[in-house]
């Protein structure tokens, strides 16, 4: 791949484009992440609560839970942004643009940081969370005070994989004219076969997933141990 | 997925038995083709068997991977691209793919609304979708910029949102896919969409507020590498394009849609 | 008060506990021991309601445990503290964190938590590594974080499987100096697992021995081991002793009177038997001074020995009667 | 969401697109997971034996391996799949159709792939490490008799949230004419607005969700313990 | 052979181990005893080479820890068995596959890891155990499989971090007994950490006490228990005697020559001093039998046995002279 720096418009492109996108990127990213994270962590320990092995077990609601977040999986990510256009818009009044594309972003996230938090509490050691029966800790004291905390590394590692792939996913926010790098990069480098723009943009994208890893090896390595 | 039951493994494994076959004239031929081409390729199948040839074609649903496809012989040409898309492919990518002439036809695109009549109703600031990928944005816009709503700076071929140098009604451009357009109609005042898409969404491609005023800019023909272009099947395909057979099942197929181009 | 009845329990297809029967006073220590696998820690987990049974009863502070509800059994535990077997400490709570934990659970006033914890730390001499991780913790430490936790809540009936076993004598007699301590001042009833006898005897009111799931022997400490019942040598074994020629070895069962009447004096003096002490041991245990003795005695005198000892009410067996010297065991 | 039956082409199109289009995503799912999984496993093992807390500390190696990772986690799928488009002619002699498509699935999966692993083998108890080390285990034996055998579960949870994500992913292989469900689904049913046979083959798309799913928590349990 | 010379370790800023200097002869059973957090757990990962140390050096069976090679450490652990506080049983292999896990990773022969590994789960009274899993088993079990497992490789050093801490009496017999058996057969070097008094009397030839970092007494086990140095003192603590009104306590170190010359009935019948036995241990240890013993004789028959003592070689202790009953500390 031979890059032809005579025809870009990277540099004119570069404060009038690419910065408004990477905020747009960012503020998407964040606010998916963050309302994935909330949604997330209360289906993640319904999941653990009502499981057959876990402290209330209840086969109706765990089903439900379980019935639902492996629907949304199933979704191709462009599909769900179509599929859930309605309830888009009577979110946020709208199904286009930056606002319009954290619903879907948000809807595929929190299942997957759902399944990852239920993966890494089931993780936890038994034997910590019978001691804490032993003293008369209540279901929400063991999820939270035990089953959480114990788990928070493998939360925090499994939450990084998440953001970076959903770094990647924001890509397809531009579906919906939401902008940010990832529409960007296809629309201006990509479609318009401006390859120094499109790894440019690349570049700032590994630059973001480096800085998240970063971030997130750091906090990681803060709360374990 | 493609449409012959049989010829979707098939597809894939004449792919590859091309490559070492590339240089003698082949009898089989791979044309590849995305979702908006896919029913026209395929009656073309039995046109080109009258005529001798073993065609099968393979879908996309990426428009650029077709010209890749093409140019690195994976497949042998495709009916799928316009060709200002084509022109700018081979510069940016130094191929050398031609469009055979003559051309095919030209698809229409226009600007839709669902809340306004005409562009001069629309509110300062109105909100229009525009499609995201370089030819089709360039395309939208000059609709606008003839009919005098926006002026593009002189000096760019391929127009993007960056290009509009006066904007007096303060259109808000936004960019996405091509189908999306059809689909935000209702959020949005104003959409620039294809006439295929409007059609597929089952809408009136016809109720335009404006429409684009040189569809022959963007006409659509066999694509094929530039050492093909004598070929005769390369030919042979162009004339099945070009027939009253396929014209009569391109009229009655997509109703009145493309405009044959002679 | 602990009233155990007809307590039966499996796992998959083989029988963990059969038909334990056990009655526990409130304010009482009780010792239960028993071989590695015999169901010592899972009676335990029974009694805290954290391990279901099959059938029978299990009466503890007047809750009957076998028909209880969700929210009865959080109020129940709270008053019951448990000391596990392998600490159970939380990796990613720090030593004053862990110790804090179950008055977080209780809403215990944020002052008082950390006076109290600071306290308890202080009683198991880990005030210095209030902030250490348990991964930075020697074996013994995590175990004293693990009591100083089961105490925080001030229960009136403490559970504690093998609490010590990981610690050093003087600690070890510390700890189970604090506890007996509680025990009287608070008058809370304590079951010690353990398979230290010392222990048993050292704070055991009463003991159980408990074999492939059955209780085999129940009595007050002094009984226990004395009797010397099948069930205990099963447990702790038998000594070898070397005997030497022309000598019986007789063992006698002393309790804190035949100390008393200067009985191994008269032995010697007023009977002129010539013995030799072969192995000794007598110790305080919580409420008296009992032990064994091993005297051997030329084979002639046995029969002068038998007789004083029964005329002086001490309980005795003759170990041998073979005259060469030989290793025999004796119990 | 209205559906409209009348117009959708669903029925005439189940045994002819779809039921193909099911066959090529099984298809490109199982290998490019297959090797996603043996290429992760591989990069796994050298990211856990190199890292600075790993049994043979190597700064050089892992940065290399750690930077090669993040880098195509940065890449949206896409632009991954032109980016890469030279080298997949070269493996696979085309760089159109499903064959070719399993080349981008298989670089875009294994770095998911490797971070999950990753980070099962560094949630293994260190004392149990440590007690193979004290009979003398070498580092393979390690990595492979006591870390990736202890981490098993959890990386049975992983891969199994991995495969489902990547199933959604298979969609992109229609960008390179490799058919297969999602692409069906998009340009069949998104971009033909037949919203009938959209939901049809997400319908097909969340069975297969459950069937992964059921399959991974089956594993799951049977190893566990 | 064991040699550490002037060992010295810190984690953080804290010293763990200080100028640490020990030697154990080939075929020796070393006890290491000390309090809980002393240091003991960490020597010995430090003699395996799990531990990195500072300064010092530290020479295993001819092979210097303290330059020694990757490559080499792993032939050098092959030798060297260590059974851990911990038991660090692999959580996801059964009983069998744990214990078969040393021979597997030195490419044992199939058949051979099988009987063998058979052999000593038989050994440990584990082989009807031998399907199921780490956490299907009761602590002492866990414990077992250790032992087990630390074996499997014949290794001629075997480190044992409070090996026995989880087992019962008995079956801490029959576990000594087999590593007593091993040692005999095999020659091979034992290091014992322990905080069980009797585990040390009934195996170990040699015994060091470590206390914050130091050793500070190292003697056989003989003479250790008989001295009963400061540092035993602080270790075993203080035991909490009545002594009876006009009475004046003595405690007698006692060996097997005072044991054969009757010196307790000599005591009585030749002296004529009234004794009554306090307190008594007498044990029979690895080579020899001893102990202490305390009599108590009325205060002006203190002197008559105090020359007694003297003119037998006895040693002794007067532990309180006053006269009234009271409670005294004695050790
Ligand atoms: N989850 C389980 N599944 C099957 N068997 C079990 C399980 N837990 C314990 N057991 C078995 O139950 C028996 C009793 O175990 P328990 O832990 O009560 O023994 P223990 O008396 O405490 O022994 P130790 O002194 O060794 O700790 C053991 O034989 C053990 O193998
Ligand atoms: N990783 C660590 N970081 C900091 N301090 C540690 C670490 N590991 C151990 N220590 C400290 O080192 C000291 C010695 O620990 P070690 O485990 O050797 O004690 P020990 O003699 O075996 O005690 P125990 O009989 O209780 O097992 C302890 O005070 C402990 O807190
Ligand atoms: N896909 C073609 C293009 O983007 C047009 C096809 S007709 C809707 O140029
Ligand atoms: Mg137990
Ligand atoms: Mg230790």
């Amino acid at each position: 791949m031979f890059l032809n720096f005579a025809d870009t418009r990277l540099i004119e492109y570069l404060p009038k484009v690419i910065w408004p996108a990477l905020l747009a990127t960012l503020r998407m990213l964040f606010f998916s992440m963050i309302l994935g994270l909330i949604i997330g962590s209360v289906v993640a320990v319904f999941l653990v609560l009502t499981s057959p092995y876990g402290l209330k077990p209840n086969k109706k609601v765990y089903r439900v839970l379980d019935f639902t977040i492996n629907m949304i999986r199933s979704f191709p990510v462009i599909i769900l942004i179509v599929a859930i256009s309605p309830l888009t818009r009577v979110i946020v009044g709208t199904s286009v643009g930056e606002k319009a594309a954290i619903v879907p972003l948000t809807i595929a996230a929190f299942p997957v940081i759902a399944r990852y938090i239920e993966m890494s509490m089931l993780e936890v050691d038994r034997n910590v969370v019978i001691a804490a029966k032993s003293f008369g800790a209540s279901d929400s004291q063991i999820i939270f005070k035990v089953l959480l905390s114990e788990a928070l590394p493998s939360i925090v590692a499994g939450l990084t994989t998440t953001t970076i792939l959903f770094l990647a996913s924001t890509t397809l926010a531009g579906a919906v004219g939401a902008g940010g790098l990832g529409a960007v990069a296809l629309t201006y480098g990509y479609q318009r076969f401006d390859d120094v723009m499109m790894y440019a943009i690349v570049i700032i994208l590994f630059v973001m997933v480096l800085i998240i890893q970063g971030i997130g090896e750091l906090i990681y390595r803060k709360i374990k141990k | 997925g493609c449409s012959g039951s049989s010829n979707e493994e098939a597809s894939v494994e004449e792919v590859t038995t091309e490559e070492s076959a590339v240089e003698k004239e082949p009898l089989d031929l791979v044309i590849a083709c995305a979702e908006t081409t896919q029913a026209l390729v395929d009656a073309v199948i039995p046109v080109m068997e009258e005529k001798g040839y073993q065609m099968t074609y393979q879908m996309f649903d990426n428009n650029v991977n077709t010209m890749v496809a093409t140019n690195d012989e994976s497949v042998d040409g495709l009916f799928l691209v316009h060709k200002p898309f084509m022109e700018n492919f081979n510069k940016a990518n130094d191929a050398d793919l031609v469009m055979m002439e003559p051309h095919v036809f030209a698809v229409g695109m226009g600007v839709f609304s669902e809340r306004y009549e005409s562009i001069e109703e629309m509110p300062e600031g109105a909100s229009v979708a525009i499609m995201n990928d370089a030819m089709n944005m360039d395309r939208g816009l000059r609709i606008f910029s003839d009919a005098g709503y926006i002026k593009l700076s002189e000096d760019v071929e391929r127009a993007t949102l960056l290009d509009i140098e006066e904007n007096p009604m303060g259109l808000n451009f936004v960019e996405m896919d091509q189908t999306q357009t059809v689909r935000s109609l209702q959020d949005m005042d104003a959409v620039v969409a294809f006439f295929s898409h409007m059609k597929n969404a089952g809408k009136d491609f016809d109720n335009y507020i404006i429409r684009d005023q040189r569809p022959e800019n963007y006409p659509q023909g066999v694509i094929v590498k530039e050492k093909n272009a004598d070929a005769q099947w390369a030919k042979d395909l162009v004339d099945a394009f070009r027939s009253e057979e396929i014209r009569a099942f391109a009229d009655d197929y997509y109703g009145g849609l493309y405009e044959y181009i002679d | 008060m602990i009233q155990i009845h007809n307590l039966y329990k499996s796992y998959h297809h083989s029988d963990i506990l059969k038909k334990i029967n056990l009655s526990i006073e409130k304010g009482e220590i009780y010792g239960l021991i028993g071989q590695s696998g015999a169901g010592k820690s899972t009676l335990l987990r029974c009694v805290n309601g954290l391990e279901k049974f099959d059938t029978g009863d299990l009466i503890v502070e007047g809750v009957n445990l076998a028909s209880i509800t969700e929210k009865e059994l959080r109020n129940f535990r709270k008053k019951i503290g448990m000391i596990f077997q392998d600490f159970a400490l939380l990796h990613r709570r720090n030593v004053v964190e862990n110790v804090s934990l179950p008055m977080e659970c209780w809403k215990y006033d944020k002052k008082e938590i950390e006076t109290r914890s600071e306290a308890l730390l202080d009683l198991v001499g880990l005030l210095d590594k209030k902030n250490s991780m348990p991964s930075e913790l020697s074996g013994g430490q995590k175990q004293r974080v693990a009591i100083a936790r089961a105490l925080s809540l001030n229960p009136s009936v403490l559970l504690c499987d093998e609490a010590t076993s990981a610690l050093d004598p003087n600690t070890t007699d510390s700890i189970l100096k604090l506890l007996a301590d509680i025990n009287k001042e608070l008058g809370i009833t304590i079951m010690v697992v353990t398979h230290e006898m010392s222990v048993v005897k050292s704070i055991c009111d009463k003991v159980a021995i408990i074999a492939r799931g059955s209780i085999v022997a129940e009595d007050t400490v002094e009984n226990i081991f004395l009797k010397e019942s099948l069930a205990l040598k099963d447990l702790v074994g038998q000594e070898l002793i070397s005997v030497p020629e022309n000598q019986t070895v007789i063992k006698l069962a002393v309790r804190s009177t035949d100390i008393d009447k200067n009985f191994l004096w008269k032995l010697a003096s007023e009977n002129q038997i010539k013995f030799s002490i072969v192995s000794a041991n007598i110790e305080q245990s919580k409420n008296s001074r009992f032990g064994h003795l091993y005297i051997s005695v030329h084979n002639h005198e046995v029969d002068a020995t038998q007789a004083y000892c029964e005329a002086n009410g001490i309980q005795y067996t003759l170990v041998n009667t073979c005259g060469k010297g030989a290793e025999i065991d004796v119990s």
